[in-house]
C-alpha cells in the first residue's frame, strides 16, 4: 500500500489545475485489469477524475516525459515524482533536456512498486483484478472465487528490492514525509558476477544478452537516452542495426549504450523494467556505477543538478586501466 | 602438412604527438617488432571512441592496444587523462561480460620511448598470441 | 620475528607512511620529551623505515613519549611519529613478559598529585 | 566517389629494401576509388612531386594517398604538393610504409604485405576525406595585461615597445605589485626600488600603455584575437586626470589610523592615501571604509585642502569594455596567512614576523625608516631566528600549507639573514632549514657568503615551537645534525611563509576559461615546450600566477609572454588548424559533456530555432564549436553520447574505415 | 483422432525427431517458455504461451538473402540460399496458428517470397488447444478458438492424455509416422475439455471485445479520430510490441561490408520505429501519433481492407503484457469502439 492515496494526488491535482498553477498533469491512467497502466497527460478534471490512478504498478518514471511532453505548452506542467524519478529528474536538468520553469514537480512517497510477473508466479495467469488499497494486495483471478492475499513484500519489483533512496532530491512541493539515502545492497549481484571466472562470466551474459531481440524498449524507456538521434538509428555512425544480426551486434548495443550512459545514469532500474526478454540489463550500468564508485570516489548521478560526471572529470592520480583489475591485491 | 602460425591482428591507436612519434622513433633506430601490429594516427588518445576498438574486434583483430602521452604530458593537456577513466571502464566492463581482460591495453609512450613502442608491442603482440583467436567478441560475418 | 615483518607490521598498526618524511626534524624540534630520549622522533621514523627495530623496542625513548602529539599535529607532512611510537611501544609490551608496569610497581609511584585516571590509562598504555 | 592517385615512395633503398613498392602499387590499383597508381624512387623529390602534380592532372584525381615516410616528416610537404597541383591540401593521406613498416621489418614478404595493408588504410580515409578550409579570424591589435607588478609592467612594456597598444588592469591604487615593497633583491643585493620605479615611470609615460589602476576585469567574452572584456575601474573618489598627486590632502585627512596596507599593517595611513612616494599613477585615492566624509557625509577636508579641485566624492564604479587580441595573466602571488600556524605564535606576538614584513621592516620607506627595530618595542633585536618552509612542502592532505616549495624563500632568507649581519654584526642569526636550495645564477655563492663571510647560523632543522616570554621568544628547535633540541631565546622570529597564487586568480581563470592547478595556479599549455601560453587560445601567462618565482624569472617570463602576444598581433589575420571538432546541430542534444571535457573553452552552447523532422519548429539548445579556439583533440566527440560532434580531418568514418581496411 | 498417454509423449517426440526437427515450448531457466529444439528428454512447457511467437522459424529476425563479393573492379552475386531441413514446430497456440493465416497472404501472394515459401514447405505445425487462458486473452475477439486450434496437427492435452487430429495432408504423414505409439480413440474427453475451456473464455476480462467498428473501409471514418493524440500519447516508439507480435511482418532490407564482401539481409522492422521506412525524401510518418495510428489501422483496418475481412491481430495478448507503458490494441479497440 502506497502512503499516499490515489484521492490525495486526484485533490492535488484538481487544485492546482483549477487555481492555474499547472494547465497540464502528467500521471498515471488506469488500464484494464489495474497493473496495466499507461502514463498520461491529463488537461482537465473531468478525465483526471475519471482515468488518475495510484497503486503499487505506477512503476514508469516520469522524468523522460518531461522532455517532450514540456514542449509546446502553454502554462506549466504537473508531474508527481517518486523518489527515483527525482535523480533522472535532477539528471535531465544537468543536461538541460527540459526547461524547469515548465514543471511543477511534486515529490511522493514510495513504498516500493510491484512486479506483476512476481504476482502471477504465486497467482498464476488469469488476474481480473489487483487491489492495492490495504496492507496486502489481494489479487482476483478468474480461476479463483475468492481473491488471494499477498504481501507487498513477496511481489516488489527486483529494483525496488535494492532501492537506492527514498530520498526526495528535487520538488517544488512534497507530498507526505521525505524519506532517506538507504544503504542498499544493489551492488550485490555485481559483485557475484565478478566473483565468477571469466568463462563463466561470458556464458552467463551469452545466456543473457542472446535473447535480446533489440525492441530498444530499454533505450527508449531510459532517461538518460535522450538523443535526438540515437547512435544506433543514425545510418552513418557504423553501428547502426535494425536487429542484432549475432552475438557480437547484441554484446555491442548494450556495451556501447552502457557506455554512453556511464557517468549519467541514475540507477533508475527502468531498463530492466520493460524488457521483455527479461534481460537483467540493469547490471550492466551498476557494474559502472559500481567502478566509478570505487576508482573515483562515490557519485550519484542526478543527486544535485550540475554536477560532473566520474567520466568528464579526472584527477591526476586516477588508477591506470591496467591497475583496475588489481585493486583486489592493493586493498587486500 | 604445414601448419600455418597463428599470427594475432593487432590494432594500435597512437596519439600523433607522442606515440606516433616513438613508432617512428622505433623506426628509425630499426627496432623490430611484430608485422601484425597496424598503427592508426589519431590526434590524441581521446579521440578514441570506444566504437573504434570494438569495431576493430569486430572486424577480426585479436586485440587492440591504446597509446597516448604520459600523463601530464599530453599535447592538450588533459586528453589522456580522460583516455585513462574512458579506458579504465571499458576494459572493466569487457571483463565484467567474460570478454578476454589481456586483448585490450593502454600505454603511455613518450616520443622519445622508441624502444618501449617495440618491446611494448612485441610483448603485447606475444600476450595476444598466448590467447589465440577472438573468439568472444567476433562478429563470423566478417570471417573468410 | 623477521625484520621486513616487524617493519611491515609496525607500519601497517600506525597506518603511518614513514616514506614521507622529508626529515625536516619538526617532530624533534617540538617534543617536549626530547631530552629524556635516547631515540627522538624524527629517528624513530627513520629507524622504522630502514627496519632498525630492535634498539627501539629495547630503548626507555618508547615510554619517554608522552603522547601529547605535538609531533603528529606540527608535521608538515602527516606523517604522525607519535602513531608509530606507540606501534613501537604496542610491538614491545605485546611480546611475552614485556610489560612495563605491574599491580606490584604501582604503590611505589602513587602521588598524592597523580589523578587516578593517570594511573588507569599509564596502566592500559603499558601492559598487554 | 573519389579519384584517387596512389604514389608508393621508394626513398632509395629505405623502403625498397624491404617492401616490393611495385607489388603495393599494383595492389592498391583495385581498390575503391584509385584510378591510379604507381611508384617513385624519391616521391619528396622535386621530381617527384612534379609527378604528383602533372597525374593529378592527367587522371583528374581528388584525393591523394602517398605511401612513403612518416607524415610526421612530410605531410606538409605533399598538401603543398596537392595545393599546387589545385587540390585542397588535405585531401590527402599518408601511408607510413618507411618508419613504421619497412625500417621495422626485415623479410621482403612480410614488409610488402602489411605495406599494401597500411595503404589500404589510407586509400579508404582518402575515400572519406572532405576538403577543409582553415578558418579565417581578424586579430584586434591591442593586448591587455592583467596585473601591474613587475611581470605585468615588463610584459606590456615589451609589447608597447614593438608598437601595439597595451592596457594594464591593475586591482590597486598603483602599479609595481610585491616588488614595489621589497628592499634589496638577491643575489646582487640591488635595491628593488631602484631599479623597479624607472619601469613604473616608463610603462606610465609610454604611449602605447594605458594603466587602469585601481580596477579589475569583470567579465571576459571572445577568443583568440577577439576578445571582449569588460573592466570595472573602482570609484577612487578623486579625478585621477587633475590629481597632481602634491599629497596636501593626505597630510590634512583627520582620519589617520587606518592600518597601511603597503606596510603590511605595520604603522597606519590616512584614510585619503598615496601608497608610497613613487606611485604610479601617483595620484591619492579616498579609502571608502574609513572615509568619514563618505561614511558620515560630514567633513570634507580633503576637499577643502585640494588645490586642483580633485575631489569628487559623487564619483561612482565606472565599467568599460574594451577589445583585445590577446590577454597576458600576471596576477602573482601572496604569502600564505599565518593563522593555521599557531606554534609558531604569529598571531600571539608582533615579534613574529613574516619575510616580506622583515623587508618593509628593513626598506628606507618603510615604518622604521630602515631601521631594524622589534615591532613591539622598537628596541633593537640581538637574536633573530629565521624559519623555512613555514607552509611549504606540506602534505597533499595537509590543511595548513602548500604541498610545493615556494622556490624563493631560500634566497631571500639568506639574503635577510647577510644584510641584518652586515649592517647589525652584534646580532646572532639563525637560519632554520630543511634544504637549503639555490639553483640559481650565483645563488649558492650568496648562501656561501651568508655563512662563511657573514658568520649566519644554519641549522639543519625546523622550529617546533615558538613561544613569548616576557619580552624573549623562546625558540624550540631540533638540530638534526648535532642530534640535540635547541632552546634559543630570540628577540625577533621571521617565518619564510609559502607563497599561493592571489586569491583573484581563480574567478578570472573561470572568465578566461583558462585551466588552473590544484593550487589555483595557472597551467601552462605545454610544461615544457609552451610554458607561457594557457591553454586557451590567446591567454598567457607572465610571473608567479603560474608558478613561485624570483624576479629574473618573471622578468624573463614576462618578456616571453610579450614576445609570443606580439607575435599574434603582428598577424592581420589568424588561420586556424581546419581539423577541429564540428557539431551536427540537428543531433545535438546540447547536454553539455562536450563542453566539460574540452580543455580550451572552445564550446559554447546557443538556442536555436529549427523545424522537426515532425514538421514542428523546436527552438533547441545546441553545441557550437569555435574553429579559432578548438585545437582538435577530439575528446569532445567520445564524450558526446549521440555522435553528434565530430572531427574534421579525423572523422568517426575515416577511423572505423582504416579500421576497416586493416582488418579485412 | 488418435491419442497417447503423457508417460509415452517423449517417445513420440522421439519419433518425430527422427526425421524432422522439432521445435516445442520449453520453460527457460528464467521460468519463462521459449521455443527451443527437442533433444532427448527435453520436457514440454506447461506455460500458457512463449514470450517470442513462433513466426520466428519461419520469419527469423534476421536472415542472409544473396552476398556480393568483389574482385578487382568486378562484382559477383552469390546465393546464399541452403535447403530449409524439414522441421515441426510442437505446441503452437490457436492464435498463433491463426497467424500464419496473416503470414501467408502478406508472403505467398505474388511476388512469392520464396524465402519464407521455403520454411512454410518444409515446416509442419502441431496446435496444441488452450485449457487455462490468460486475462490478456482475447483470440475470440478474431473468431478463433482457443479450445479448437487448427494446424497441421491439433492436440489436447488433459491431466494424462495427449489427443492428436491430423488436419492436411502434411499433418496426416506425420500421424502416420507415429501411427505405433497412438490409438485410435473417440473424441468425448476433447469435446468436454472444449466445454469447459469455452465457459472459461467467456468469464474473461476482455471478453466483450469486439471488432464491430473495424475492418475495411472504415479510414475515412478512424484516420482523424482525436483519440488517437491520447492513445499514442505516452508510447515510446520501441518496437516491443511489433516483434513479439505474431502477425507483424514488417522488414527491411539491409547491405553489410564484411571487408570481404557484401552480406545483403533482411531484418524485422517495427513501424513504430522513427527510421521505419526511411527514404531520401525523410520518413513517411513524422510524428509517434502518425506511427503508433499507422500500426493499428494496419491491423484493423488497411489489412481487413486487402485480405477479405481478415483482421490482422490473433488477440494472442504477447503485447498487452510486453507494452513498456501498457498501452496495446485491446486498448485501442475500446477507445475507438466507444468502450
Amino acid at each position: 500500500m502506497q502512503k499516499i492515496t490515489k484521492e490525495q494526488l486526484t485533490e492535488k491535482a484538481v487544485s492546482l489545475l483549477r487555481d492555474g498553477t499547472v494547465t497540464h498533469v502528467l500521471g498515471w491512467s488506469a488500464g484494464e485489469f489495474d497493473y496495466d497502466i499507461t502514463p498520461a497527460v491529463f488537461s482537465d478534471e473531468a478525465s483526471l477524475r475519471k482515468s488518475f490512478v495510484w497503486n503499487d504498478f505506477c512503476g514508469a518514471n516520469f522524468s523522460k516525459y518531461l522532455v517532450s511532453k514540456t514542449r509546446g505548452i502553454e502554462g506549466k506542467l504537473l508531474v508527481f515524482l517518486k523518489p527515483c524519478d527525482t535523480y533522472s529528474f535532477n539528471q535531465l536538468l544537468t543536461e538541460h533536456r527540459f526547461d524547469r520553469e515548465k514543471v511543477y514537480a511534486i515529490g511522493i512517497p514510495c513504498e516500493g512498486m510491484a512486479d506483476i510477473d512476481k504476482v502471477k508466479a504465486i497467482c498464476g495467469d488469469g488476474i481480473s483484478s489487483v487491489n492495492c488499497d490495504g496492507e496486502k494486495l489481494l489479487v482476483q483471478s478468474i480461476y479463483e472465487d475468492a481473491p488471494i492475499s499477498v504481501s507487498p513484500s513477496d511481489v516488489l519489483a527486483e529494483r525496488c528490492v535494492n532501492c537506492k533512496s527514498k530520498k526526495h532530491v528535487a520538488y517544488d512541493e512534497l507530498m507526505g514525509e521525505d524519506g532517506d539515502v538507504l544503504d542498499s545492497a544493489r551492488f550485490d549481484e555485481v559483485s557475484r558476477i565478478e566473483a565468477m571466472s571469466p568463462d563463466e562470466r561470458f556464458l552467463f551474459w551469452q545466456n543473457e544478452l542472446s535473447r535480446c531481440i533489440r525492441c530498444n524498449a530499454c533505450r527508449d524507456a531510459c532517461p538518460a537516452c535522450t538523443c535526438e538521434v540515437c547512435v544506433f538509428n543514425n545510418p552513418r555512425s557504423g553501428v547502426e542495426n535494425k536487429s542484432p544480426a549475432n552475438n557480437f551486434e547484441e554484446q555491442m548495443f548494450h556495451i556501447i549504450r552502457a557506455f554512453h550512459v556511464a557517468g549519467r545514469c541514475t540507477d533508475c532500474g527502468e531498463c530492466s523494467r520493460v524488457c521483455p526478454q527479461n534481460i537483467p540489463l540493469h547490471l550492466l550500468n551498476r557494474k559502472f556505477i559500481k567502478e566509478m564508485n570505487e576508482c573515483y570516489g562515490e557519485y550519484q548521478a542526478g543527486e544535485t543538478v550540475g554536477s560532473k560526471s566520474p567520466l568528464t572529470d579526472y584527477t591526476l592520480e586516477d588508477l591506470e586501466p591496467g591497475e583496475v583489475f588489481d585493486r583486489g591485491d592493493i586493498n587486500a | 602438412m604445414q601448419v600455418k602460425e597463428y599470427k594475432p591482428l593487432i590494432v594500435a591507436f597512437c596519439c600523433n604527438w607522442c606515440s606516433y612519434a616513438g613508432a617512428d622513433l622505433a623506426g628509425n633506430n630499426r627496432l623490430n617488432y611484430p608485422a601484425e601490429v597496424k598503427i592508426i594516427r589519431v590526434p590524441c588518445s581521446c579521440r578514441v571512441n570506444p566504437m573504434f576498438i570494438l569495431r576493430a574486434f569486430q572486424r577480426g583483430a585479436d586485440g587492440v592496444i591504446l597509446c597516448g602521452c604520459h600523463p601530464g604530458d599530453c599535447h592538450y593537456t588533459s586528453g589522456n587523462y580522460f583516455t585513462r577513466r574512458r579506458m579504465a571502464m571499458l576494459f572493466s566492463m569487457l571483463d565484467f561480460l567474460g570478454i578476454e581482460r589481456e586483448r585490450t591495453r593502454v600505454e603511455w609512450v613518450s616520443a622519445a620511448e622508441g624502444a618501449k613502442f617495440a618491446a611494448t608491442m612485441t610483448e603485447f603482440a606475444e600476450q595476444v598470441a598466448a590467447l589465440g583467436e577472438n573468439k568472444r567478441l567476433e562478429d563470423l560475418r566478417c570471417k573468410k | 620475528m623477521n625484520k621486513k615483518y616487524l617493519r611491515d607490521d609496525i607500519i601497517r598498526m600506525s597506518g603511518v607512511n614513514p616514506k614521507k618524511c622529508m626529515r625536516c626534524g619538526k617532530c624533534s624540534g617540538t617534543c617536549p620529551a626530547y631530552d629524556e630520549m635516547e631515540y627522538h622522533p624524527h629517528q624513530f621514523v627513520s629507524m622504522v623505515e630502514n627496519g632498525d627495530i630492535e634498539p627501539l623496542l629495547s630503548s626507555d625513548s618508547l615510554y619517554r613519549c608522552l603522547t601529547c602529539f605535538a609531533c603528529a599535529e606540527r608535521c608538515p607532512r602527516g606523517v604522525e611519529p607519535a602513531k608509530l611510537i606507540e606501534a613501537v611501544r604496542l610491538t614491545a609490551i605485546r611480546r611475552q613478559g614485556a610489560n612495563r608496569l605491574t599491580p606490584s610497581d604501582i604503590p611505589a609511584m602513587l602521588d598524592e598529585d597523580i589523578p587516578q585516571q593517570a594511573l588507569v590509562s599509564a596502566f592500559r598504555k603499558y601492559t598487554k | 566517389m573519389q579519384r584517387i592517385g596512389v604514389f608508393v615512395c621508394w626513398c632509395g633503398s629505405n623502403i625498397a629494401g624491404t617492401v616490393d613498392v611495385a607489388a603495393v602499387a599494383d595492389a592498391l590499383k583495385n581498390e575503391p576509388g584509385v584510378v591510379f597508381s604507381t611508384d617513385y624512387q624519391y616521391m619528396c623529390s622535386q621530381a617527384g612531386q612534379d609527378l604528383i602534380v602533372s597525374s593529378v592532372k592527367e587522371y583528374s584525381l581528388t584525393g591523394l594517398v602517398i605511401c612513403s615516410c612518416s607524415p610526421r616528416m612530410h605531410e606538409v610537404t605533399f598538401r603543398k604538393t596537392a595545393a599546387a597541383a589545385g587540390l585542397n591540401p588535405y585531401m590527402v593521406e599518408i601511408a607510413n610504409i618507411r618508419e613504421q613498416c619497412s625500417w621495422v621489418h626485415k623479410e621482403m614478404p612480410i614488409g610488402t604485405e602489411k605495406a599494401i595493408i597500411l595503404g589500404k588504410a589510407a586509400v579508404a580515409k582518402v575515400n572519406l576525406n572532405a576538403p577543409l578550409t582553415p578558418g579565417e579570424s581578424p586579430v584586434t591589435k591591442r593586448a591587455l595585461v592583467i596585473g601591474g607588478g613587475i611581470a605585468g609592467i615588463q610584459t606590456a612594456l615589451d609589447i608597447a615597445d614593438a608598437g601595439f597598444p597595451v592596457d594594464i588592469v591593475e586591482k590597486k591604487p598603483t602599479i609595481g605589485g610585491k616588488m614595489a615593497q621589497l628592499d634589496k633583491t638577491f643575489p646582487t643585493l640591488d635595491c628593488a626600488a631602484c631599479i623597479l620605479t624607472p619601469k613604473m615611470v616608463d610603462v606610465a609615460q609610454h604611449e602605447n600603455v594605458r594603466i587602469f589602476s585601481y580596477s579589475e576585469v569583470t567579465d571576459v567574452k571572445g577568443f583568440i584575437g577577439n576578445f571582449d572584456v569588460t573592466i570595472k575601474k573602482n570609484a577612487r573618489y578623486v579625478n585621477e586626470d587633475i590629481c597632481t598627486g602634491c599629497g596636501d590632502c593626505v597630510t590634512k585627512c583627520p582620519q589617520k589610523k587606518v592600518p597601511n596596507e603597503f606596510n603590511l599593517g605595520m604603522d597606519n595611513r590616512s584614510a585619503i592615501y598615496i601608497p608610497f612616494a613613487q606611485a604610479v599613477p601617483k595620484v591619492a585615492t579616498i579609502d571608502p571604509a574609513h572615509c568619514t566624509m563618505l561614511k558620515t557625509g560630514k567633513c570634507g577636508v580633503c576637499s577643502k585642502v585640494c588645490k586642483a579641485k580633485a575631489i569628487d566624492y559623487t564619483q561612482k564604479d565606472e565599467y568599460i569594455t574594451e577589445k583585445y587580441g590577446a590577454i597576458v595573466v600576471a596576477t602573482g602571488f601572496d604569502p600564505i596567512s599565518m593563522d593555521k600556524f599557531d606554534e609558531f605564535a604569529y598571531s600571539q606576538s608582533p615579534d613574529v614576523i613574516t619575510s616580506l614584513e622583515f623587508e618593509r621592516l628593513t626598506n628606507a620607506a618603510g615604518p622604521t625608516a630602515g631601521k631594524l627595530l622589534r615591532p613591539s618595542d622598537g628596541e633593537h633585536p640581538q637574536k633573530i631566528v629565521f624559519v623555512q618552509c613555514v607552509g611549504s612542502r606540506c602534505d597533499s592532505c595537509s590543511e595548513k600549507g602548500k604541498e610545493y616549495c615556494s622556490k624563493i624563500c631560500c634566497m631571500y632568507t639568506a639574503k635577510h639573514a647577510m644584510l641584518t649581519r652586515d649592517k647589525y654584526p652584534d646580532t646572532e642569526v639563525y637560519v632554520f632549514y630543511i634544504d637549503v636550495r639555490t639553483p640559481g645564477k650565483n645563488f649558492d655563492e650568496f648562501y656561501r657568503r651568508a655563512v662563511e663571510e657573514y658568520g649566519v647560523h644554519y641549522i639543519k632543522g625546523m622550529v617546533g615551537k615558538v613561544t613569548p616570554e616576557g619580552k624573549k621568544l623562546m625558540v624550540r628547535a631540533s638540530d638534526l645534525l648535532d642530534g640535540k633540541q635547541l632552546n634559543i631565546d630570540a628577540d625577533l622570529v621571521v617565518l619564510a611563509a609559502a607563497i599561493e597564487p592571489d586569491k583573484s586568480a581563480r574567478s578570472l581563470a573561470t572568465m578566461l576559461t583558462a585551466s588552473m592547478d590544484t593550487n589555483d595556479f595557472f597551467t601552462e599549455a605545454h610544461p615544457k615546450l609552451r610554458p607561457v601560453e594557457s591553454p586557451t587560445a590567446g591567454v598567457f601567462l607572465s610571473g608567479t600566477c603560474q608558478g613561485p618565482k624570483d624576479i629574473p624569472e618573471t622578468v624573463s617570463q614576462a618578456g616571453a609572454a610579450a614576445a609570443k602576444v606580439i607575435g599574434l598581433l603582428a598577424k592581420d589575420k589568424l588561420k586556424g588548424n581546419p581539423c577541429v571538432a564540428s557539431s551536427d546541430e540537428l543531433m545535438c542534444n546540447g547536454c553539455s559533456s562536450c563542453e566539460k571535457v574540452c580543455p580550451y573553452g572552445a564550446i559554447t552552447y546557443e538556442d536555436k530555432e529549427f523545424r522537426m523532422p515532425d514538421r514542428t519548429t523546436r527552438i533547441r539548445r545546441v553545441a557550437s564549436v569555435n574553429p579559432a579556439v578548438c585545437q582538435g583533440c577530439g575528446c569532445c566527440t567520445v564524450a558526446c553520447p549521440s555522435g553528434a560532434m565530430d572531427l574534421r580531418g579525423f572523422m568517426n568514418e575515416q577511423i572505423m574505415a582504416e579500421v576497416d581496411a586493416i582488418c579485412k | 483422432m488418435r491419442k497417447c498417454s503423457l508417460n509415452s509423449l517423449q517417445s513420440v517426440f522421439g519419433k518425430i525427431a527422427s526425421s524432422a526437427l522439432l521445435y516445442l515450448p520449453v520453460d527457460s531457466a528464467d521460468g519463462r517458455a521459449v521455443f527451443s529444439k527437442w533433444d532427448d528428454g527435453t520436457p514440454l512447457s506447461n506455460a500458457l504461451n512463449t514470450v517470442r511467437s513462433p513466426k520466428d522459424f519461419f520469419f527469423p529476425q534476421t536472415e542472409d538473402l544473396m552476398r556480393f563479393k568483389t574482385e578487382g573492379k568486378s562484382i559477383e552475386v552469390i546465393d546464399v540460399r541452403e535447403e530449409t531441413e524439414d522441421f515441426v514446430v510442437f505446441g503452437v497456440r490457436a492464435c498463433d496458428v491463426k497467424s500464419f493465416d496473416i503470414l501467408d497472404r502478406v508472403f505467398l501472394a505474388e511476388p512469392r517470397d520464396s524465402y519464407y515459401a521455403s520454411r512454410r514447405d518444409h515446416g509442419v505445425i502441431v496446435s496444441l488447444a488452450c485449457t487455462r487462458p490468460s486475462e490478456t486473452c482475447f483470440c475470440s475477439t478474431f473468431g478463433i478458438d482457443a479450445a479448437s486450434p487448427a494446424g497441421d496437427v491439433s492436440c489436447w492435452k488433459t491431466e494424462s492424455e495427449m489427443f492428436w487430429q491430423a488436419n492436411t495432408e502434411k499433418g496426416e504423414a506425420l500421424i502416420k509416422k507415429i501411427e505405433e505409439l497412438t490409438e485410435e480413440c473417440s473424441d468425448e474427453a476433447v469435446k468436454e475439455q472444449q466445454e469447459k475451456t469455452a465457459r472459461i473464455m467467456k468469464k474473461l476480462p476482455l471478453a466483450g471485445l469486439n471488432t464491430d467498428a473495424f475492418g475495411g473501409g472504415k479510414t475515412e471514418e478512424l484516420f482523424d479520430r482525436p483519440e488517437w493524440t491520447e492513445l499514442s500519447e505516452a508510447c515510446l516508439g520501441c518496437g516491443t510490441c511489433t516483434f513479439v507480435c505474431p502477425t507483424c511482418q514488417c522488414y527491411d532490407i539491409k547491405d553489410f561490408n564484411t571487408g570481404n564482401g557484401v552480406i545483403r539481409y533482411r531484418c524485422w522492422d517495427s513501424c513504430m520505429y522513427s527510421e521505419f521506412t526511411k527514404m531520401a525524401h525523410g520518413n513517411n510518418r513524422l510524428s509517434q501519433k502518425e506511427r503508433f495510428r499507422q500500426r493499428f489501422m494496419h491491423k484493423l483496418v488497411y489489412y481487413p481492407e486487402n485480405n477479405d475481412g481478415l483482421f490482422s491481430c490473433v488477440g494472442c495478448g504477447r503485447c498487452l503484457s510486453k507494452c513498456p507503458i501498457s498501452m496495446n490494441i485491446a486498448k485501442v479497440m475500446k477507445k475507438l469502439g466507444g468502450e
